[in-house]
Order: structure tokens, then C-alpha cells, then sequence
């Protein structure tokens, strides 16, 4: 099974839910802060790693706010999850 | 000097474009003119009618109360434009159609047979430069060469062959309304 | 367009960018309250100008009701149309700009009522621009009242006891009436009211943009839409009201594809 | 360029069409409809865009499309028509982007009939449809005229980015005078940069009359006045006749103005003292030209054919001071140069009897 992962930008999430119940997975919720324009923009909430970047979240997204990643096979054996994490943080960081 | 015409029949006449010449022929002669039509519903086959104005001077109103001259091809023609023409002015008369009643005795009136003048000498769809002719042995406002040149020069490309029917019928009207003023 | 990301010190990518917002949207908040479909439909048509490329070939004309500020939301050449005229300035567009892609935003209100004239006449003549025609059946951006597509019964502000097919007349079928004109290349109605329907609706649009892309005359999509906020519903009870009430009426289909665009994605098989 | 005999209606068009209009949208009444005939024909020839619209309401919007695109595109029409398209002359004013309008008036209110009349001028002059705006209104009285004002309307269409009418009665649209066409203009290879034309390597373009903002929208009404401003002080244009003594001056436009004309010439050759002045911008107004002129006469008269338009805008010029007449004929009647000379020579009586 594919893995992979969202990027909701809150700002722009209105709360709308409708990405909840396009997930197959259930791994999107509201959540319980507000975001500046007062809504409680949705949040993937995913620690099985259960994702799998299938998009249908972003196919419902009446404001495109989600951007999905999909991880790639690796040939070597997974990596550690934090150490993908601090990657990430290190790239975007750089971009 | 400014001269008025009205040109008046029914549609199909020619009426429109005997105006039209008129305009042309002042114009070719350096003369300020206008033409306005009558337009509306009743040109769509009922009556129809022009006012050309030729004039030494740049031409104010292009409509008049009284027209100088006035050319009238068919009776409601007659009726509605015969009383209108300045005392001592012209009326031409296409008596193959009008009947002429109560003739006004301080106009000059001039009547022509024009559908039989125009079927004789070219067709009978001519009879407008008939009445046109008439109007020209009678009056000064253009010499009779002037229209016959503005025949050559503004005969649509379409209607060529038929100029040399049309100056015909010119000449026939003309030499009508000549015989007509001869004393009996 | 896939984005790779590496995993610094290795020539392997982690993962790969799979969806993201289209760059033919402005990068701005838009107005819509949430969870309205509107929004889906500008990501859709969004979506497949980048995938044809023709971004900067485009030219849209903005329409009036909900979607009138439209013109903000696509990065592309824009002009804002009078109430119901939108397919008559996009006439005067593309004739001027034969070369260029014009397309048309619409609501119900815009193009099945106050605009019905303009857009029979730009169909019948074949004008060679796209309609995106969002169906919703309620006037939204003035709170609710009752459209020339709201269901028999449906209660609006202006149709407080339901409508009435002996006071207000008979909702509209405007993909089905567009259809019959010989000017129109393309015209089809799709639903917004989940991922499946919403991917064939993306399809269609596309369809859409390349008969206009071909040449090839008028080309229409009409979308059924929410409007949760006028509907009194939340985002996701409104999709179930389109899917049971709207599309059973209005149904989806192919109304008229011509020759020219079988076989392309989007139409029937 | 030699003078040809030239119908009103064909010489806007053909005017039209060397200046260097591009695009045409129309839909058919009379008495313009032979503007649209010779646009559907010439336009066709030469490549450029001619549609007869559904709609005037259509047609005007394709106007809107056209002119947001950067080109120079007209539509005409008459009364009835120019009501129908007073929605998008509000467009086309609040977008600022430039459209010429030929007007061909005909009698009102309602499906009136289609003689000759000035039934338009407050339409025309007071307003783009809704909003506070004044379109550029010119008033031909003869062909010559109706040739020379339309080119000018392209340019000063384009030199102001605003709508530009040029109004005539039926009678200067149906009337044929001889007449010289300007020689025919290039086409420019370049649209504006403000144009519709893609968002090719450069930022998007907006052509809009939308601002929900009150403080965006008050912005976008100043600059509109200042623009009206600069035009009222520029281009001003009218045409005076022996006012420098009269004792009367007919105020007069289009048809009416040849008339008015008319009878100033018989009336000075019987050594009366009166003047004519024609305002050839309905808008702007020729407010102190004719204010200097009201000063210097004893009366004025206003000849229309119309119930009173220009009138209101003549009072407003003329003050308490000048006594201001009106003679006007409606329902598509132009009036007779007998009245006019008759009106006018009982007012000169009435003024001596004053005196």
C-alpha cells in the first residue's frame, strides 16, 4: 500500500469538513484552534502513518488548500520516520 | 438661388433616384444640394417622396413648406402636392395617371403622358427621367447636358445598358413639355 | 508536474508532489462561505488551463451573482460582464481575439434566467468560447432567493411556500437546451457532490476548454452546485441534497458531443 | 479626395471604417439601418469583425468585450435602441475603456414612430445609464459633418478612454449631401496595455466597473470627474452666426440648427438683428460661449425637435438676466424655417414692446 502524507494550509481552510468524509483513511479531523479568520481549519491527523496520499481530500477541497505528497519505494529499507521528518524540515528550510 | 423640388409617386417609379440625379447632376455642377427622402412604413410599396434642394449658397433647411417645383407621378401625388407649390412655381404632371382637376392659376402647370412617353421611347420604368425632362425645359435650375452627364457618370454599373434609354426618355419628356408650352 | 523532494546526501527522491493548488489561481483568499462548491469548479477549470497550458492565452469574463468576483481568483486576463451579458462580452472578446481561449463564469441566475437571450444566441451562433455554467439553483450572493433552476417545492426567500410550477413555472434544463443548437460543439452536466463526480466534472471541463482550443464552436459544462449557506444545510449535507435531489432531476450526462471530440477524455466511451 | 453624394447613415459607416474601427456589433432599426447594411458588407471585405447582435442589449455588450480587447469598435443604433443599451454605456463609463456610439434619433417616448427627432438628448447628454458620468456627445448638422465628427470620436474615444456619441436626427441619417471621406487609416499592430489579449508575459489585465469598497469606488468617481473636467475644458465645440449684434440668437443642434439657419438668413435680409448658435458638443455644453452670447442679446430662442432638452441647459447658461423662448416640434416633425422666422419675429416685437 502507498504511504504518504498532506500539507493543509490553515489559513486558507474555511473548515468546511468536506475532506473529512472524502478521506478513506479518517485520518483528516478539525482542529481544536482557530485559525486567524476564526475557522477550525482541518489538520491530518495520522499516527499510523495511514495516509496514502490517494488525493481524494484534494479533489473535494472546494478551496485548494491541500497539497498531497506521496512517498516514494526506496530501495534501501525505510528510513526512520524522524529522521525523513528532520530531512523535510531541512529542505524546506533551505527552499 | 435656391431651388426646391419634390419628387412624388408611388414606389417603383423611380422617384427616389429622379431625385438622386438631380442631386448628382447640381453637385457634378458645383452647386450645394441635399436630398431627403421620405421614409417610413409607406415606402414599402405605398407612396414615396423627395426633396432635393439646389442652391448657390449651403443649404439650411432641407425641407420646405413650398416647394419651388414639384413633380408628381400619381394622383394622391397630385392631391396632396399641387396645392403645396409656391405661387408662381412649377408643377409637372404625369397625366397617363393624374387626373387634373381644379388646375391652380398661379402656378405654371405641365403635363406630360410619361408612362406612354417612357414605354415609346425606352420602358415605361423610365417615365421618371420623362417627368425629369419636362421639369428641365421649364425651369433653369440645371440645363438638360448636366443631367444627361450625371446620367453617364452615376447610372449604377448594374443599369448601364439601360442609358441610353433613360437619356432618350430625357430628351422625349423634354421635347414634350417644349411642345406643350407652344402656343395652340 | 511532478515535485521531487531529496533526501539531502541521497540521489533518491522520498516522495513526489501529487496534487497541489493550480498555479492558474491566484494566490488569494476567495469569498466563498465554506464548503461551497464554487470553489471546486475554479480549481477544476484552474486545473486544466495548467494542464493545456494555456494560462496565458486566456481570457475569462466574469459574470454577476455569486461568482462575480471571479476575475480575482484566476490568474488570467479578466473583464467583469453586466448581469446576464457575460456571453455577449465574450463575444465581443473573441472576435477581436480569434487566437485567444475565452470562457464565460456563470451561475443560474445569470445564464438561465436575467441571461437567457445572450447565451441562446452565443450557442446558436456557434461563438467559439466555454461555458462554465455553476448550477445551484438559488440566487446566493442575494441571500437565497428562488432561481430559474430551484426544484418544484424548494423553499427560497422568494418562494417562502415552496415553488409553485403554477406561480413561478417549470425549473430549467439548460445543457439539454443548449444542446439542441447547432452551434453547440459540446455540452454535458456534471455534479461537484464528491471526488468521483468531481474528477468527470474536471474532465468535461476539459473537453470543454480543446473544443475551444479546435475551434470548433460552443462548448458548455453545466456543474450542479451547493450553496450550504442559503440551502440551510452544513457543507457536507448540501452535497447529499445534490446527489438525491438535484441530480435526480437535473440528470448527468452527455447532451451533445460532437464527432469531432469522441474518444478525448471527458467523453462518453 | 473628390466630394461624392453621400448618405447620411453610409457616410458614418464608411467613416467609421477609416478611422479605423475595427470591430462592429449592431442590431437593425430604423432610421439607421443602412449604417448597419454598408458595415455588413465593407466590414466583411476588409477582415475586420461585423455582427448583427441578438440584442441591442447584446450588442452593446459585445462592444464592452470588443473595446476591453483595445480596439476600436462603434455600434449604432436609434432611440428605443440607445434606451436598451444604457446598461452597458454604464459598463463601458465605470471600465473606462473607449467605444464610439452612432445615434440616429427617431420620434418617442415608446415605439414612437421613426421620423426625424431629438428625442435623445437628455439620454445621451445627462448620463451613461445609472452613475454620475457624461459621455462625449457630438451633433453633426450635415453629411460633411457626420463624417468629420466620427473620425473625431474615435479619437477622442481613445485620447480620453470614454464613450463617445455622435447624435444626429433621422433626418441627417436619411439625407444625402455631397460630401469628402477622410482617406482610409492604417490599423495599428499594437494593442493598448491595458488590453484582454492573455496574460503573455506580463501581469494580468483587469477591465472592470465593479468596486465593493466605498472608498475604492469614490476613488474611481474622482478620477472620472477630474477626466470630465479636463473635457469640458478642452473640447468644447459650437458654431455661432452673426451673434456679434443680434438682438435674438437661436440656439440650436442637428437638423434643427439648418432650419434655425434658414431662418436667420431671411430674417437678416429683411435687416432684422438675430444670430444663430449651434452647440456641436451636446456634451460638454458650450456653457461660456453661450453664456458671453446671452449676455450681449436681448433674448434667446431654443429650437428642438423635441418638448425641451437643450432647453433646460440653455436657461441654466442664459440666468434671470436673458429671457429664454422655446419653439419645438415633437413626434418627428421638423420644424418649418416659417415658424422658426415667425416665432423669432414675434419675440423681437415683444422685446421692442418691453423696451
Amino acid at each position: 500500500m502507498a504511504t504518504g502524507r498532506i500539507v493543509i494550509d490553515a489559513e486558507r481552510c474555511k473548515g468546511c469538513e468536506l475532506c473529512r468524509p472524502a478521506c478513506p483513511q479518517s485520518v483528516i479531523q478539525l482542529a481544536e484552534s482557530l485559525n486567524t479568520k476564526g475557522y477550525r481549519p482541518a489538520m491530518l491527523v495520522d499516527p499510523l502513518h495511514s495516509c496514502t496520499g490517494c488525493a481524494l481530500c484534494a479533489v473535494v477541497c472546494p478551496d485548494g488548500c491541500i497539497t498531497v505528497y506521496r512517498d516514494l519505494p526506496q530501495k534501501q529499507t525505510s528510513l526512520p520516520k524522524y529522521e525523513m521528518k528532520e530531512t523535510l524540515a531541512h529542505v524546506e528550510a533551505v527552499a | 438661388m435656391e431651388t426646391s423640388i419634390i419628387i412624388s409617386g408611388f414606389g417603383g417609379q423611380g422617384v427616389l433616384f429622379g431625385g438622386q440625379l438631380l442631386a448628382y447632376a447640381g453637385m457634378d455642377n458645383g452647386r450645394f444640394v441635399t436630398w431627403i427622402p421620405s421614409y417610413g412604413p409607406e415606402m414599402r410599396g405605398g407612396t414615396a417622396n423627395c426633396t432635393v434642394i439646389i442652391s448657390h449658397d449651403p443649404v439650411g433647411a432641407p425641407i420646405v413648406a413650398q416647394p419651388d417645383i414639384a413633380l408628381v407621378f400619381n394622383q394622391p401625388s397630385y392631391a396632396k402636392y399641387a396645392p403645396l407649390v409656391k405661387p408662381g412655381g412649377l408643377l409637372i404632371v404625369n397625366s397617363s395617371i393624374v387626373q387634373v382637376a381644379d388646375p391652380r392659376a398661379d402656378i405654371e402647370m405641365v403635363t406630360i403622358p410619361a408612362n406612354e412617353l417612357a414605354a415609346e421611347f425606352g420602358t415605361v420604368k423610365m417615365l421618371n427621367m420623362a417627368m425629369i425632362g419636362a421639369m428641365l425645359a421649364r425651369h433653369l435650375v440645371l440645363p438638360v447636358t448636366a443631367v444627361e452627364q450625371a446620367l453617364h457618370d452615376h447610372l449604377p454599373e448594374s443599369k448601364k445598358k439601360l442609358l441610353q434609354g433613360n437619356l432618350d426618355v430625357l430628351q422625349a419628356g423634354f421635347r414634350a413639355a417644349v411642345r406643350e408650352a407652344a402656343p395652340v | 508536474m511532478d515535485t521531487v523532494v531529496f533526501k539531502q546526501n541521497h540521489v533518491q527522491p522520498l516522495e513526489k508532489i501529487t496534487y497541489e493548488r493550480p498555479s492558474s489561481l491566484c494566490d488569494v483568499h476567495t469569498h466563498y462561505c465554506p464548503g461551497c462548491t464554487h470553489g471546486t469548479a475554479h480549481r477544476l477549470v484552474a486545473e486544466v488551463l495548467d494542464e493545456l497550458d494555456i494560462r496565458e492565452d486566456t481570457i475569462l469574463v466574469s459574470s454577476v451573482g455569486c461568482s462575480v468576483f471571479s476575475y480575482n481568483y484566476f490568474d488570467v486576463d479578466a473583464c467583469e460582464a453586466a448581469h446576464g451579458r457575460a456571453p455577449a462580452m465574450a463575444t465581443g472578446v473573441k472576435r477581436v481575439n480569434p487566437g485567444k481561449i475565452v470562457f464565460t463564469y456563470q451561475g443560474d441566475g445569470d445564464l438561465a434566467s436575467i441571461g437567457t437571450a445572450e447565451i441562446i444566441h452565443a450557442a446558436a451562433r456557434g461563438e467559439k468560447i466555454t461555458v462554465i455554467f455553476v448550477n445551484n439553483a438559488i440566487y446566493g450572493m442575494t441571500g437565497g432567493q428562488m432561481a430559474p433552476t430551484s426544484l418544484l417545492g424548494q423553499k427560497t426567500t422568494s418562494s417562502p411556500f415552496g415553488r409553485d410550477a403554477q406561480l413561478a413555472g417549470m425549473p430549467i434544463h439548460m445543457a439539454e437546451l443548449l444542446a439542441q443548437l447547432p452551434g453547440t460543439v459540446y455540452s454535458v452536466r456534471r455534479s461537484l457532490h464528491d471526488a468521483r463526480h468531481v474528477l468527470q466534472a474536471k474532465k468535461a471541463i476539459r473537453t470543454a476548454f480543446e473544443a475551444q482550443i479546435d475551434n470548433l464552436g460552443f462548448s458548455v459544462v453545466e456543474l450542479l452546485s451547493s450553496c450550504p449557506t442559503n440551502w440551510g444545510m452544513t457543507p457536507n449535507e448540501a452535497l447529499t441534497w445534490v446527489e438525491e435531489a438535484l441530480v435526480p432531476f437535473y440528470p448527468l450526462g452527455d447532451y451533445k458531443v460532437d464527432e469531432r471530440l469522441q474518444g478525448r477524455k471527458g467523453a462518453p466511451k | 479626395m473628390s466630394k461624392q453624394l453621400l448618405k447620411g447613415n453610409v457616410a458614418f459607416a464608411e467613416a467609421a471604417i477609416r478611422a479605423g474601427c475595427e470591430a462592429y456589433f449592431g442590431y437593425p432599426i430604423t432610421p439607421q439601418t443602412e449604417l448597419l447594411e454598408h458595415m455588413s458588407r465593407r466590414m466583411i471585405e476588409l477582415n475586420r469583425v461585423f455582427l448583427q447582435a441578438e440584442s441591442e442589449v447584446a450588442a452593446i455588450n459585445m462592444v464592452y468585450g470588443a473595446a476591453a480587447s483595445g480596439v476600436r469598435v462603434m455600434t449604432s443604433s436609434s432611440s428605443p435602441g440607445i434606451s436598451l443599451m444604457q446598461e452597458g454605456f454604464s459598463y463601458i463609463a465605470g471600465s473606462q475603456v473607449p467605444a464610439v456610439i452612432i445615434d440616429v434619433m427617431r420620434g418617442g417616448p415608446g415605439l414612437g414612430n421613426i421620423q426625424p427627432s431629438q428625442s435623445d438628448y437628455n439620454q445621451v447628454t445627462k448620463t451613461a445609464g445609472h452613475g454620475d458620468f457624461h459621455p462625449i456627445v457630438l451633433a453633426p448638422a450635415n453629411v460633411q459633418e457626420a463624417i468629420d465628427l466620427t473620425v473625431l470620436a474615435f479619437d477622442l474615444a481613445d485620447k480620453y478612454l470614454t464613450l463617445v456619441f455622435v447624435v444626429a436626427d433621422g433626418a441627417i441619417g436619411q439625407m444625402m449631401e455631397p460630401a469628402e471621406l477622410p482617406p482610409m487609416r492604417e490599423l495599428p499592430f499594437e494593442r493598448p496595455s491595458w488590453a484582454l489579449t492573455g496574460a503573455f508575459n506580463r501581469e494580468r489585465n483587469l477591465v472592470n466597473s465593479l468596486y465593493m469598497g466605498v472608498e475604492g469606488l469614490e476613488e474611481l468617481n474622482f478620477k472620472l470627474q477630474a477626466k470630465l473636467a479636463q473635457i469640458q475644458r478642452e473640447e468644447v465645440r459650437y458654431e455661432t452666426q452673426f451673434v456679434e449684434d443680434a438682438e435674438v440668437v437661436l440656439v440650436a443642434f442637428g437638423t434643427a440648427a439648418r432650419v434655425a439657419q434658414t431662418a436667420v438668413q431671411r430674417l437678416r435680409r429683411q435687416g432684422l438683428k438675430v444670430g444663430l448658435f449651434r452647440p456641436i458638443t451636446l456634451w460638454p455644453f458650450p456653457e461660456d460661449a453661450l453664456a458671453e452670447v446671452s449676455e450681449r442679446s436681448k433674448a434667446l430662442l431654443v429650437v428642438e425637435m423635441n418638448a425641451g432638452q437643450m432647453l433646460h441647459d440653455v436657461r441654466l447658461v442664459a440666468g434671470i438676466h436673458t429671457p429664454v423662448k422655446f419653439l419645438g416640434r415633437m413626434g418627428g416633425r421638423i420644424p418649418l424655417p416659417e415658424e422658426v422666422e415667425h416665432e423669432t419675429v414675434a419675440l423681437l416685437e415683444q422685446l421692442a414692446v418691453a423696451v
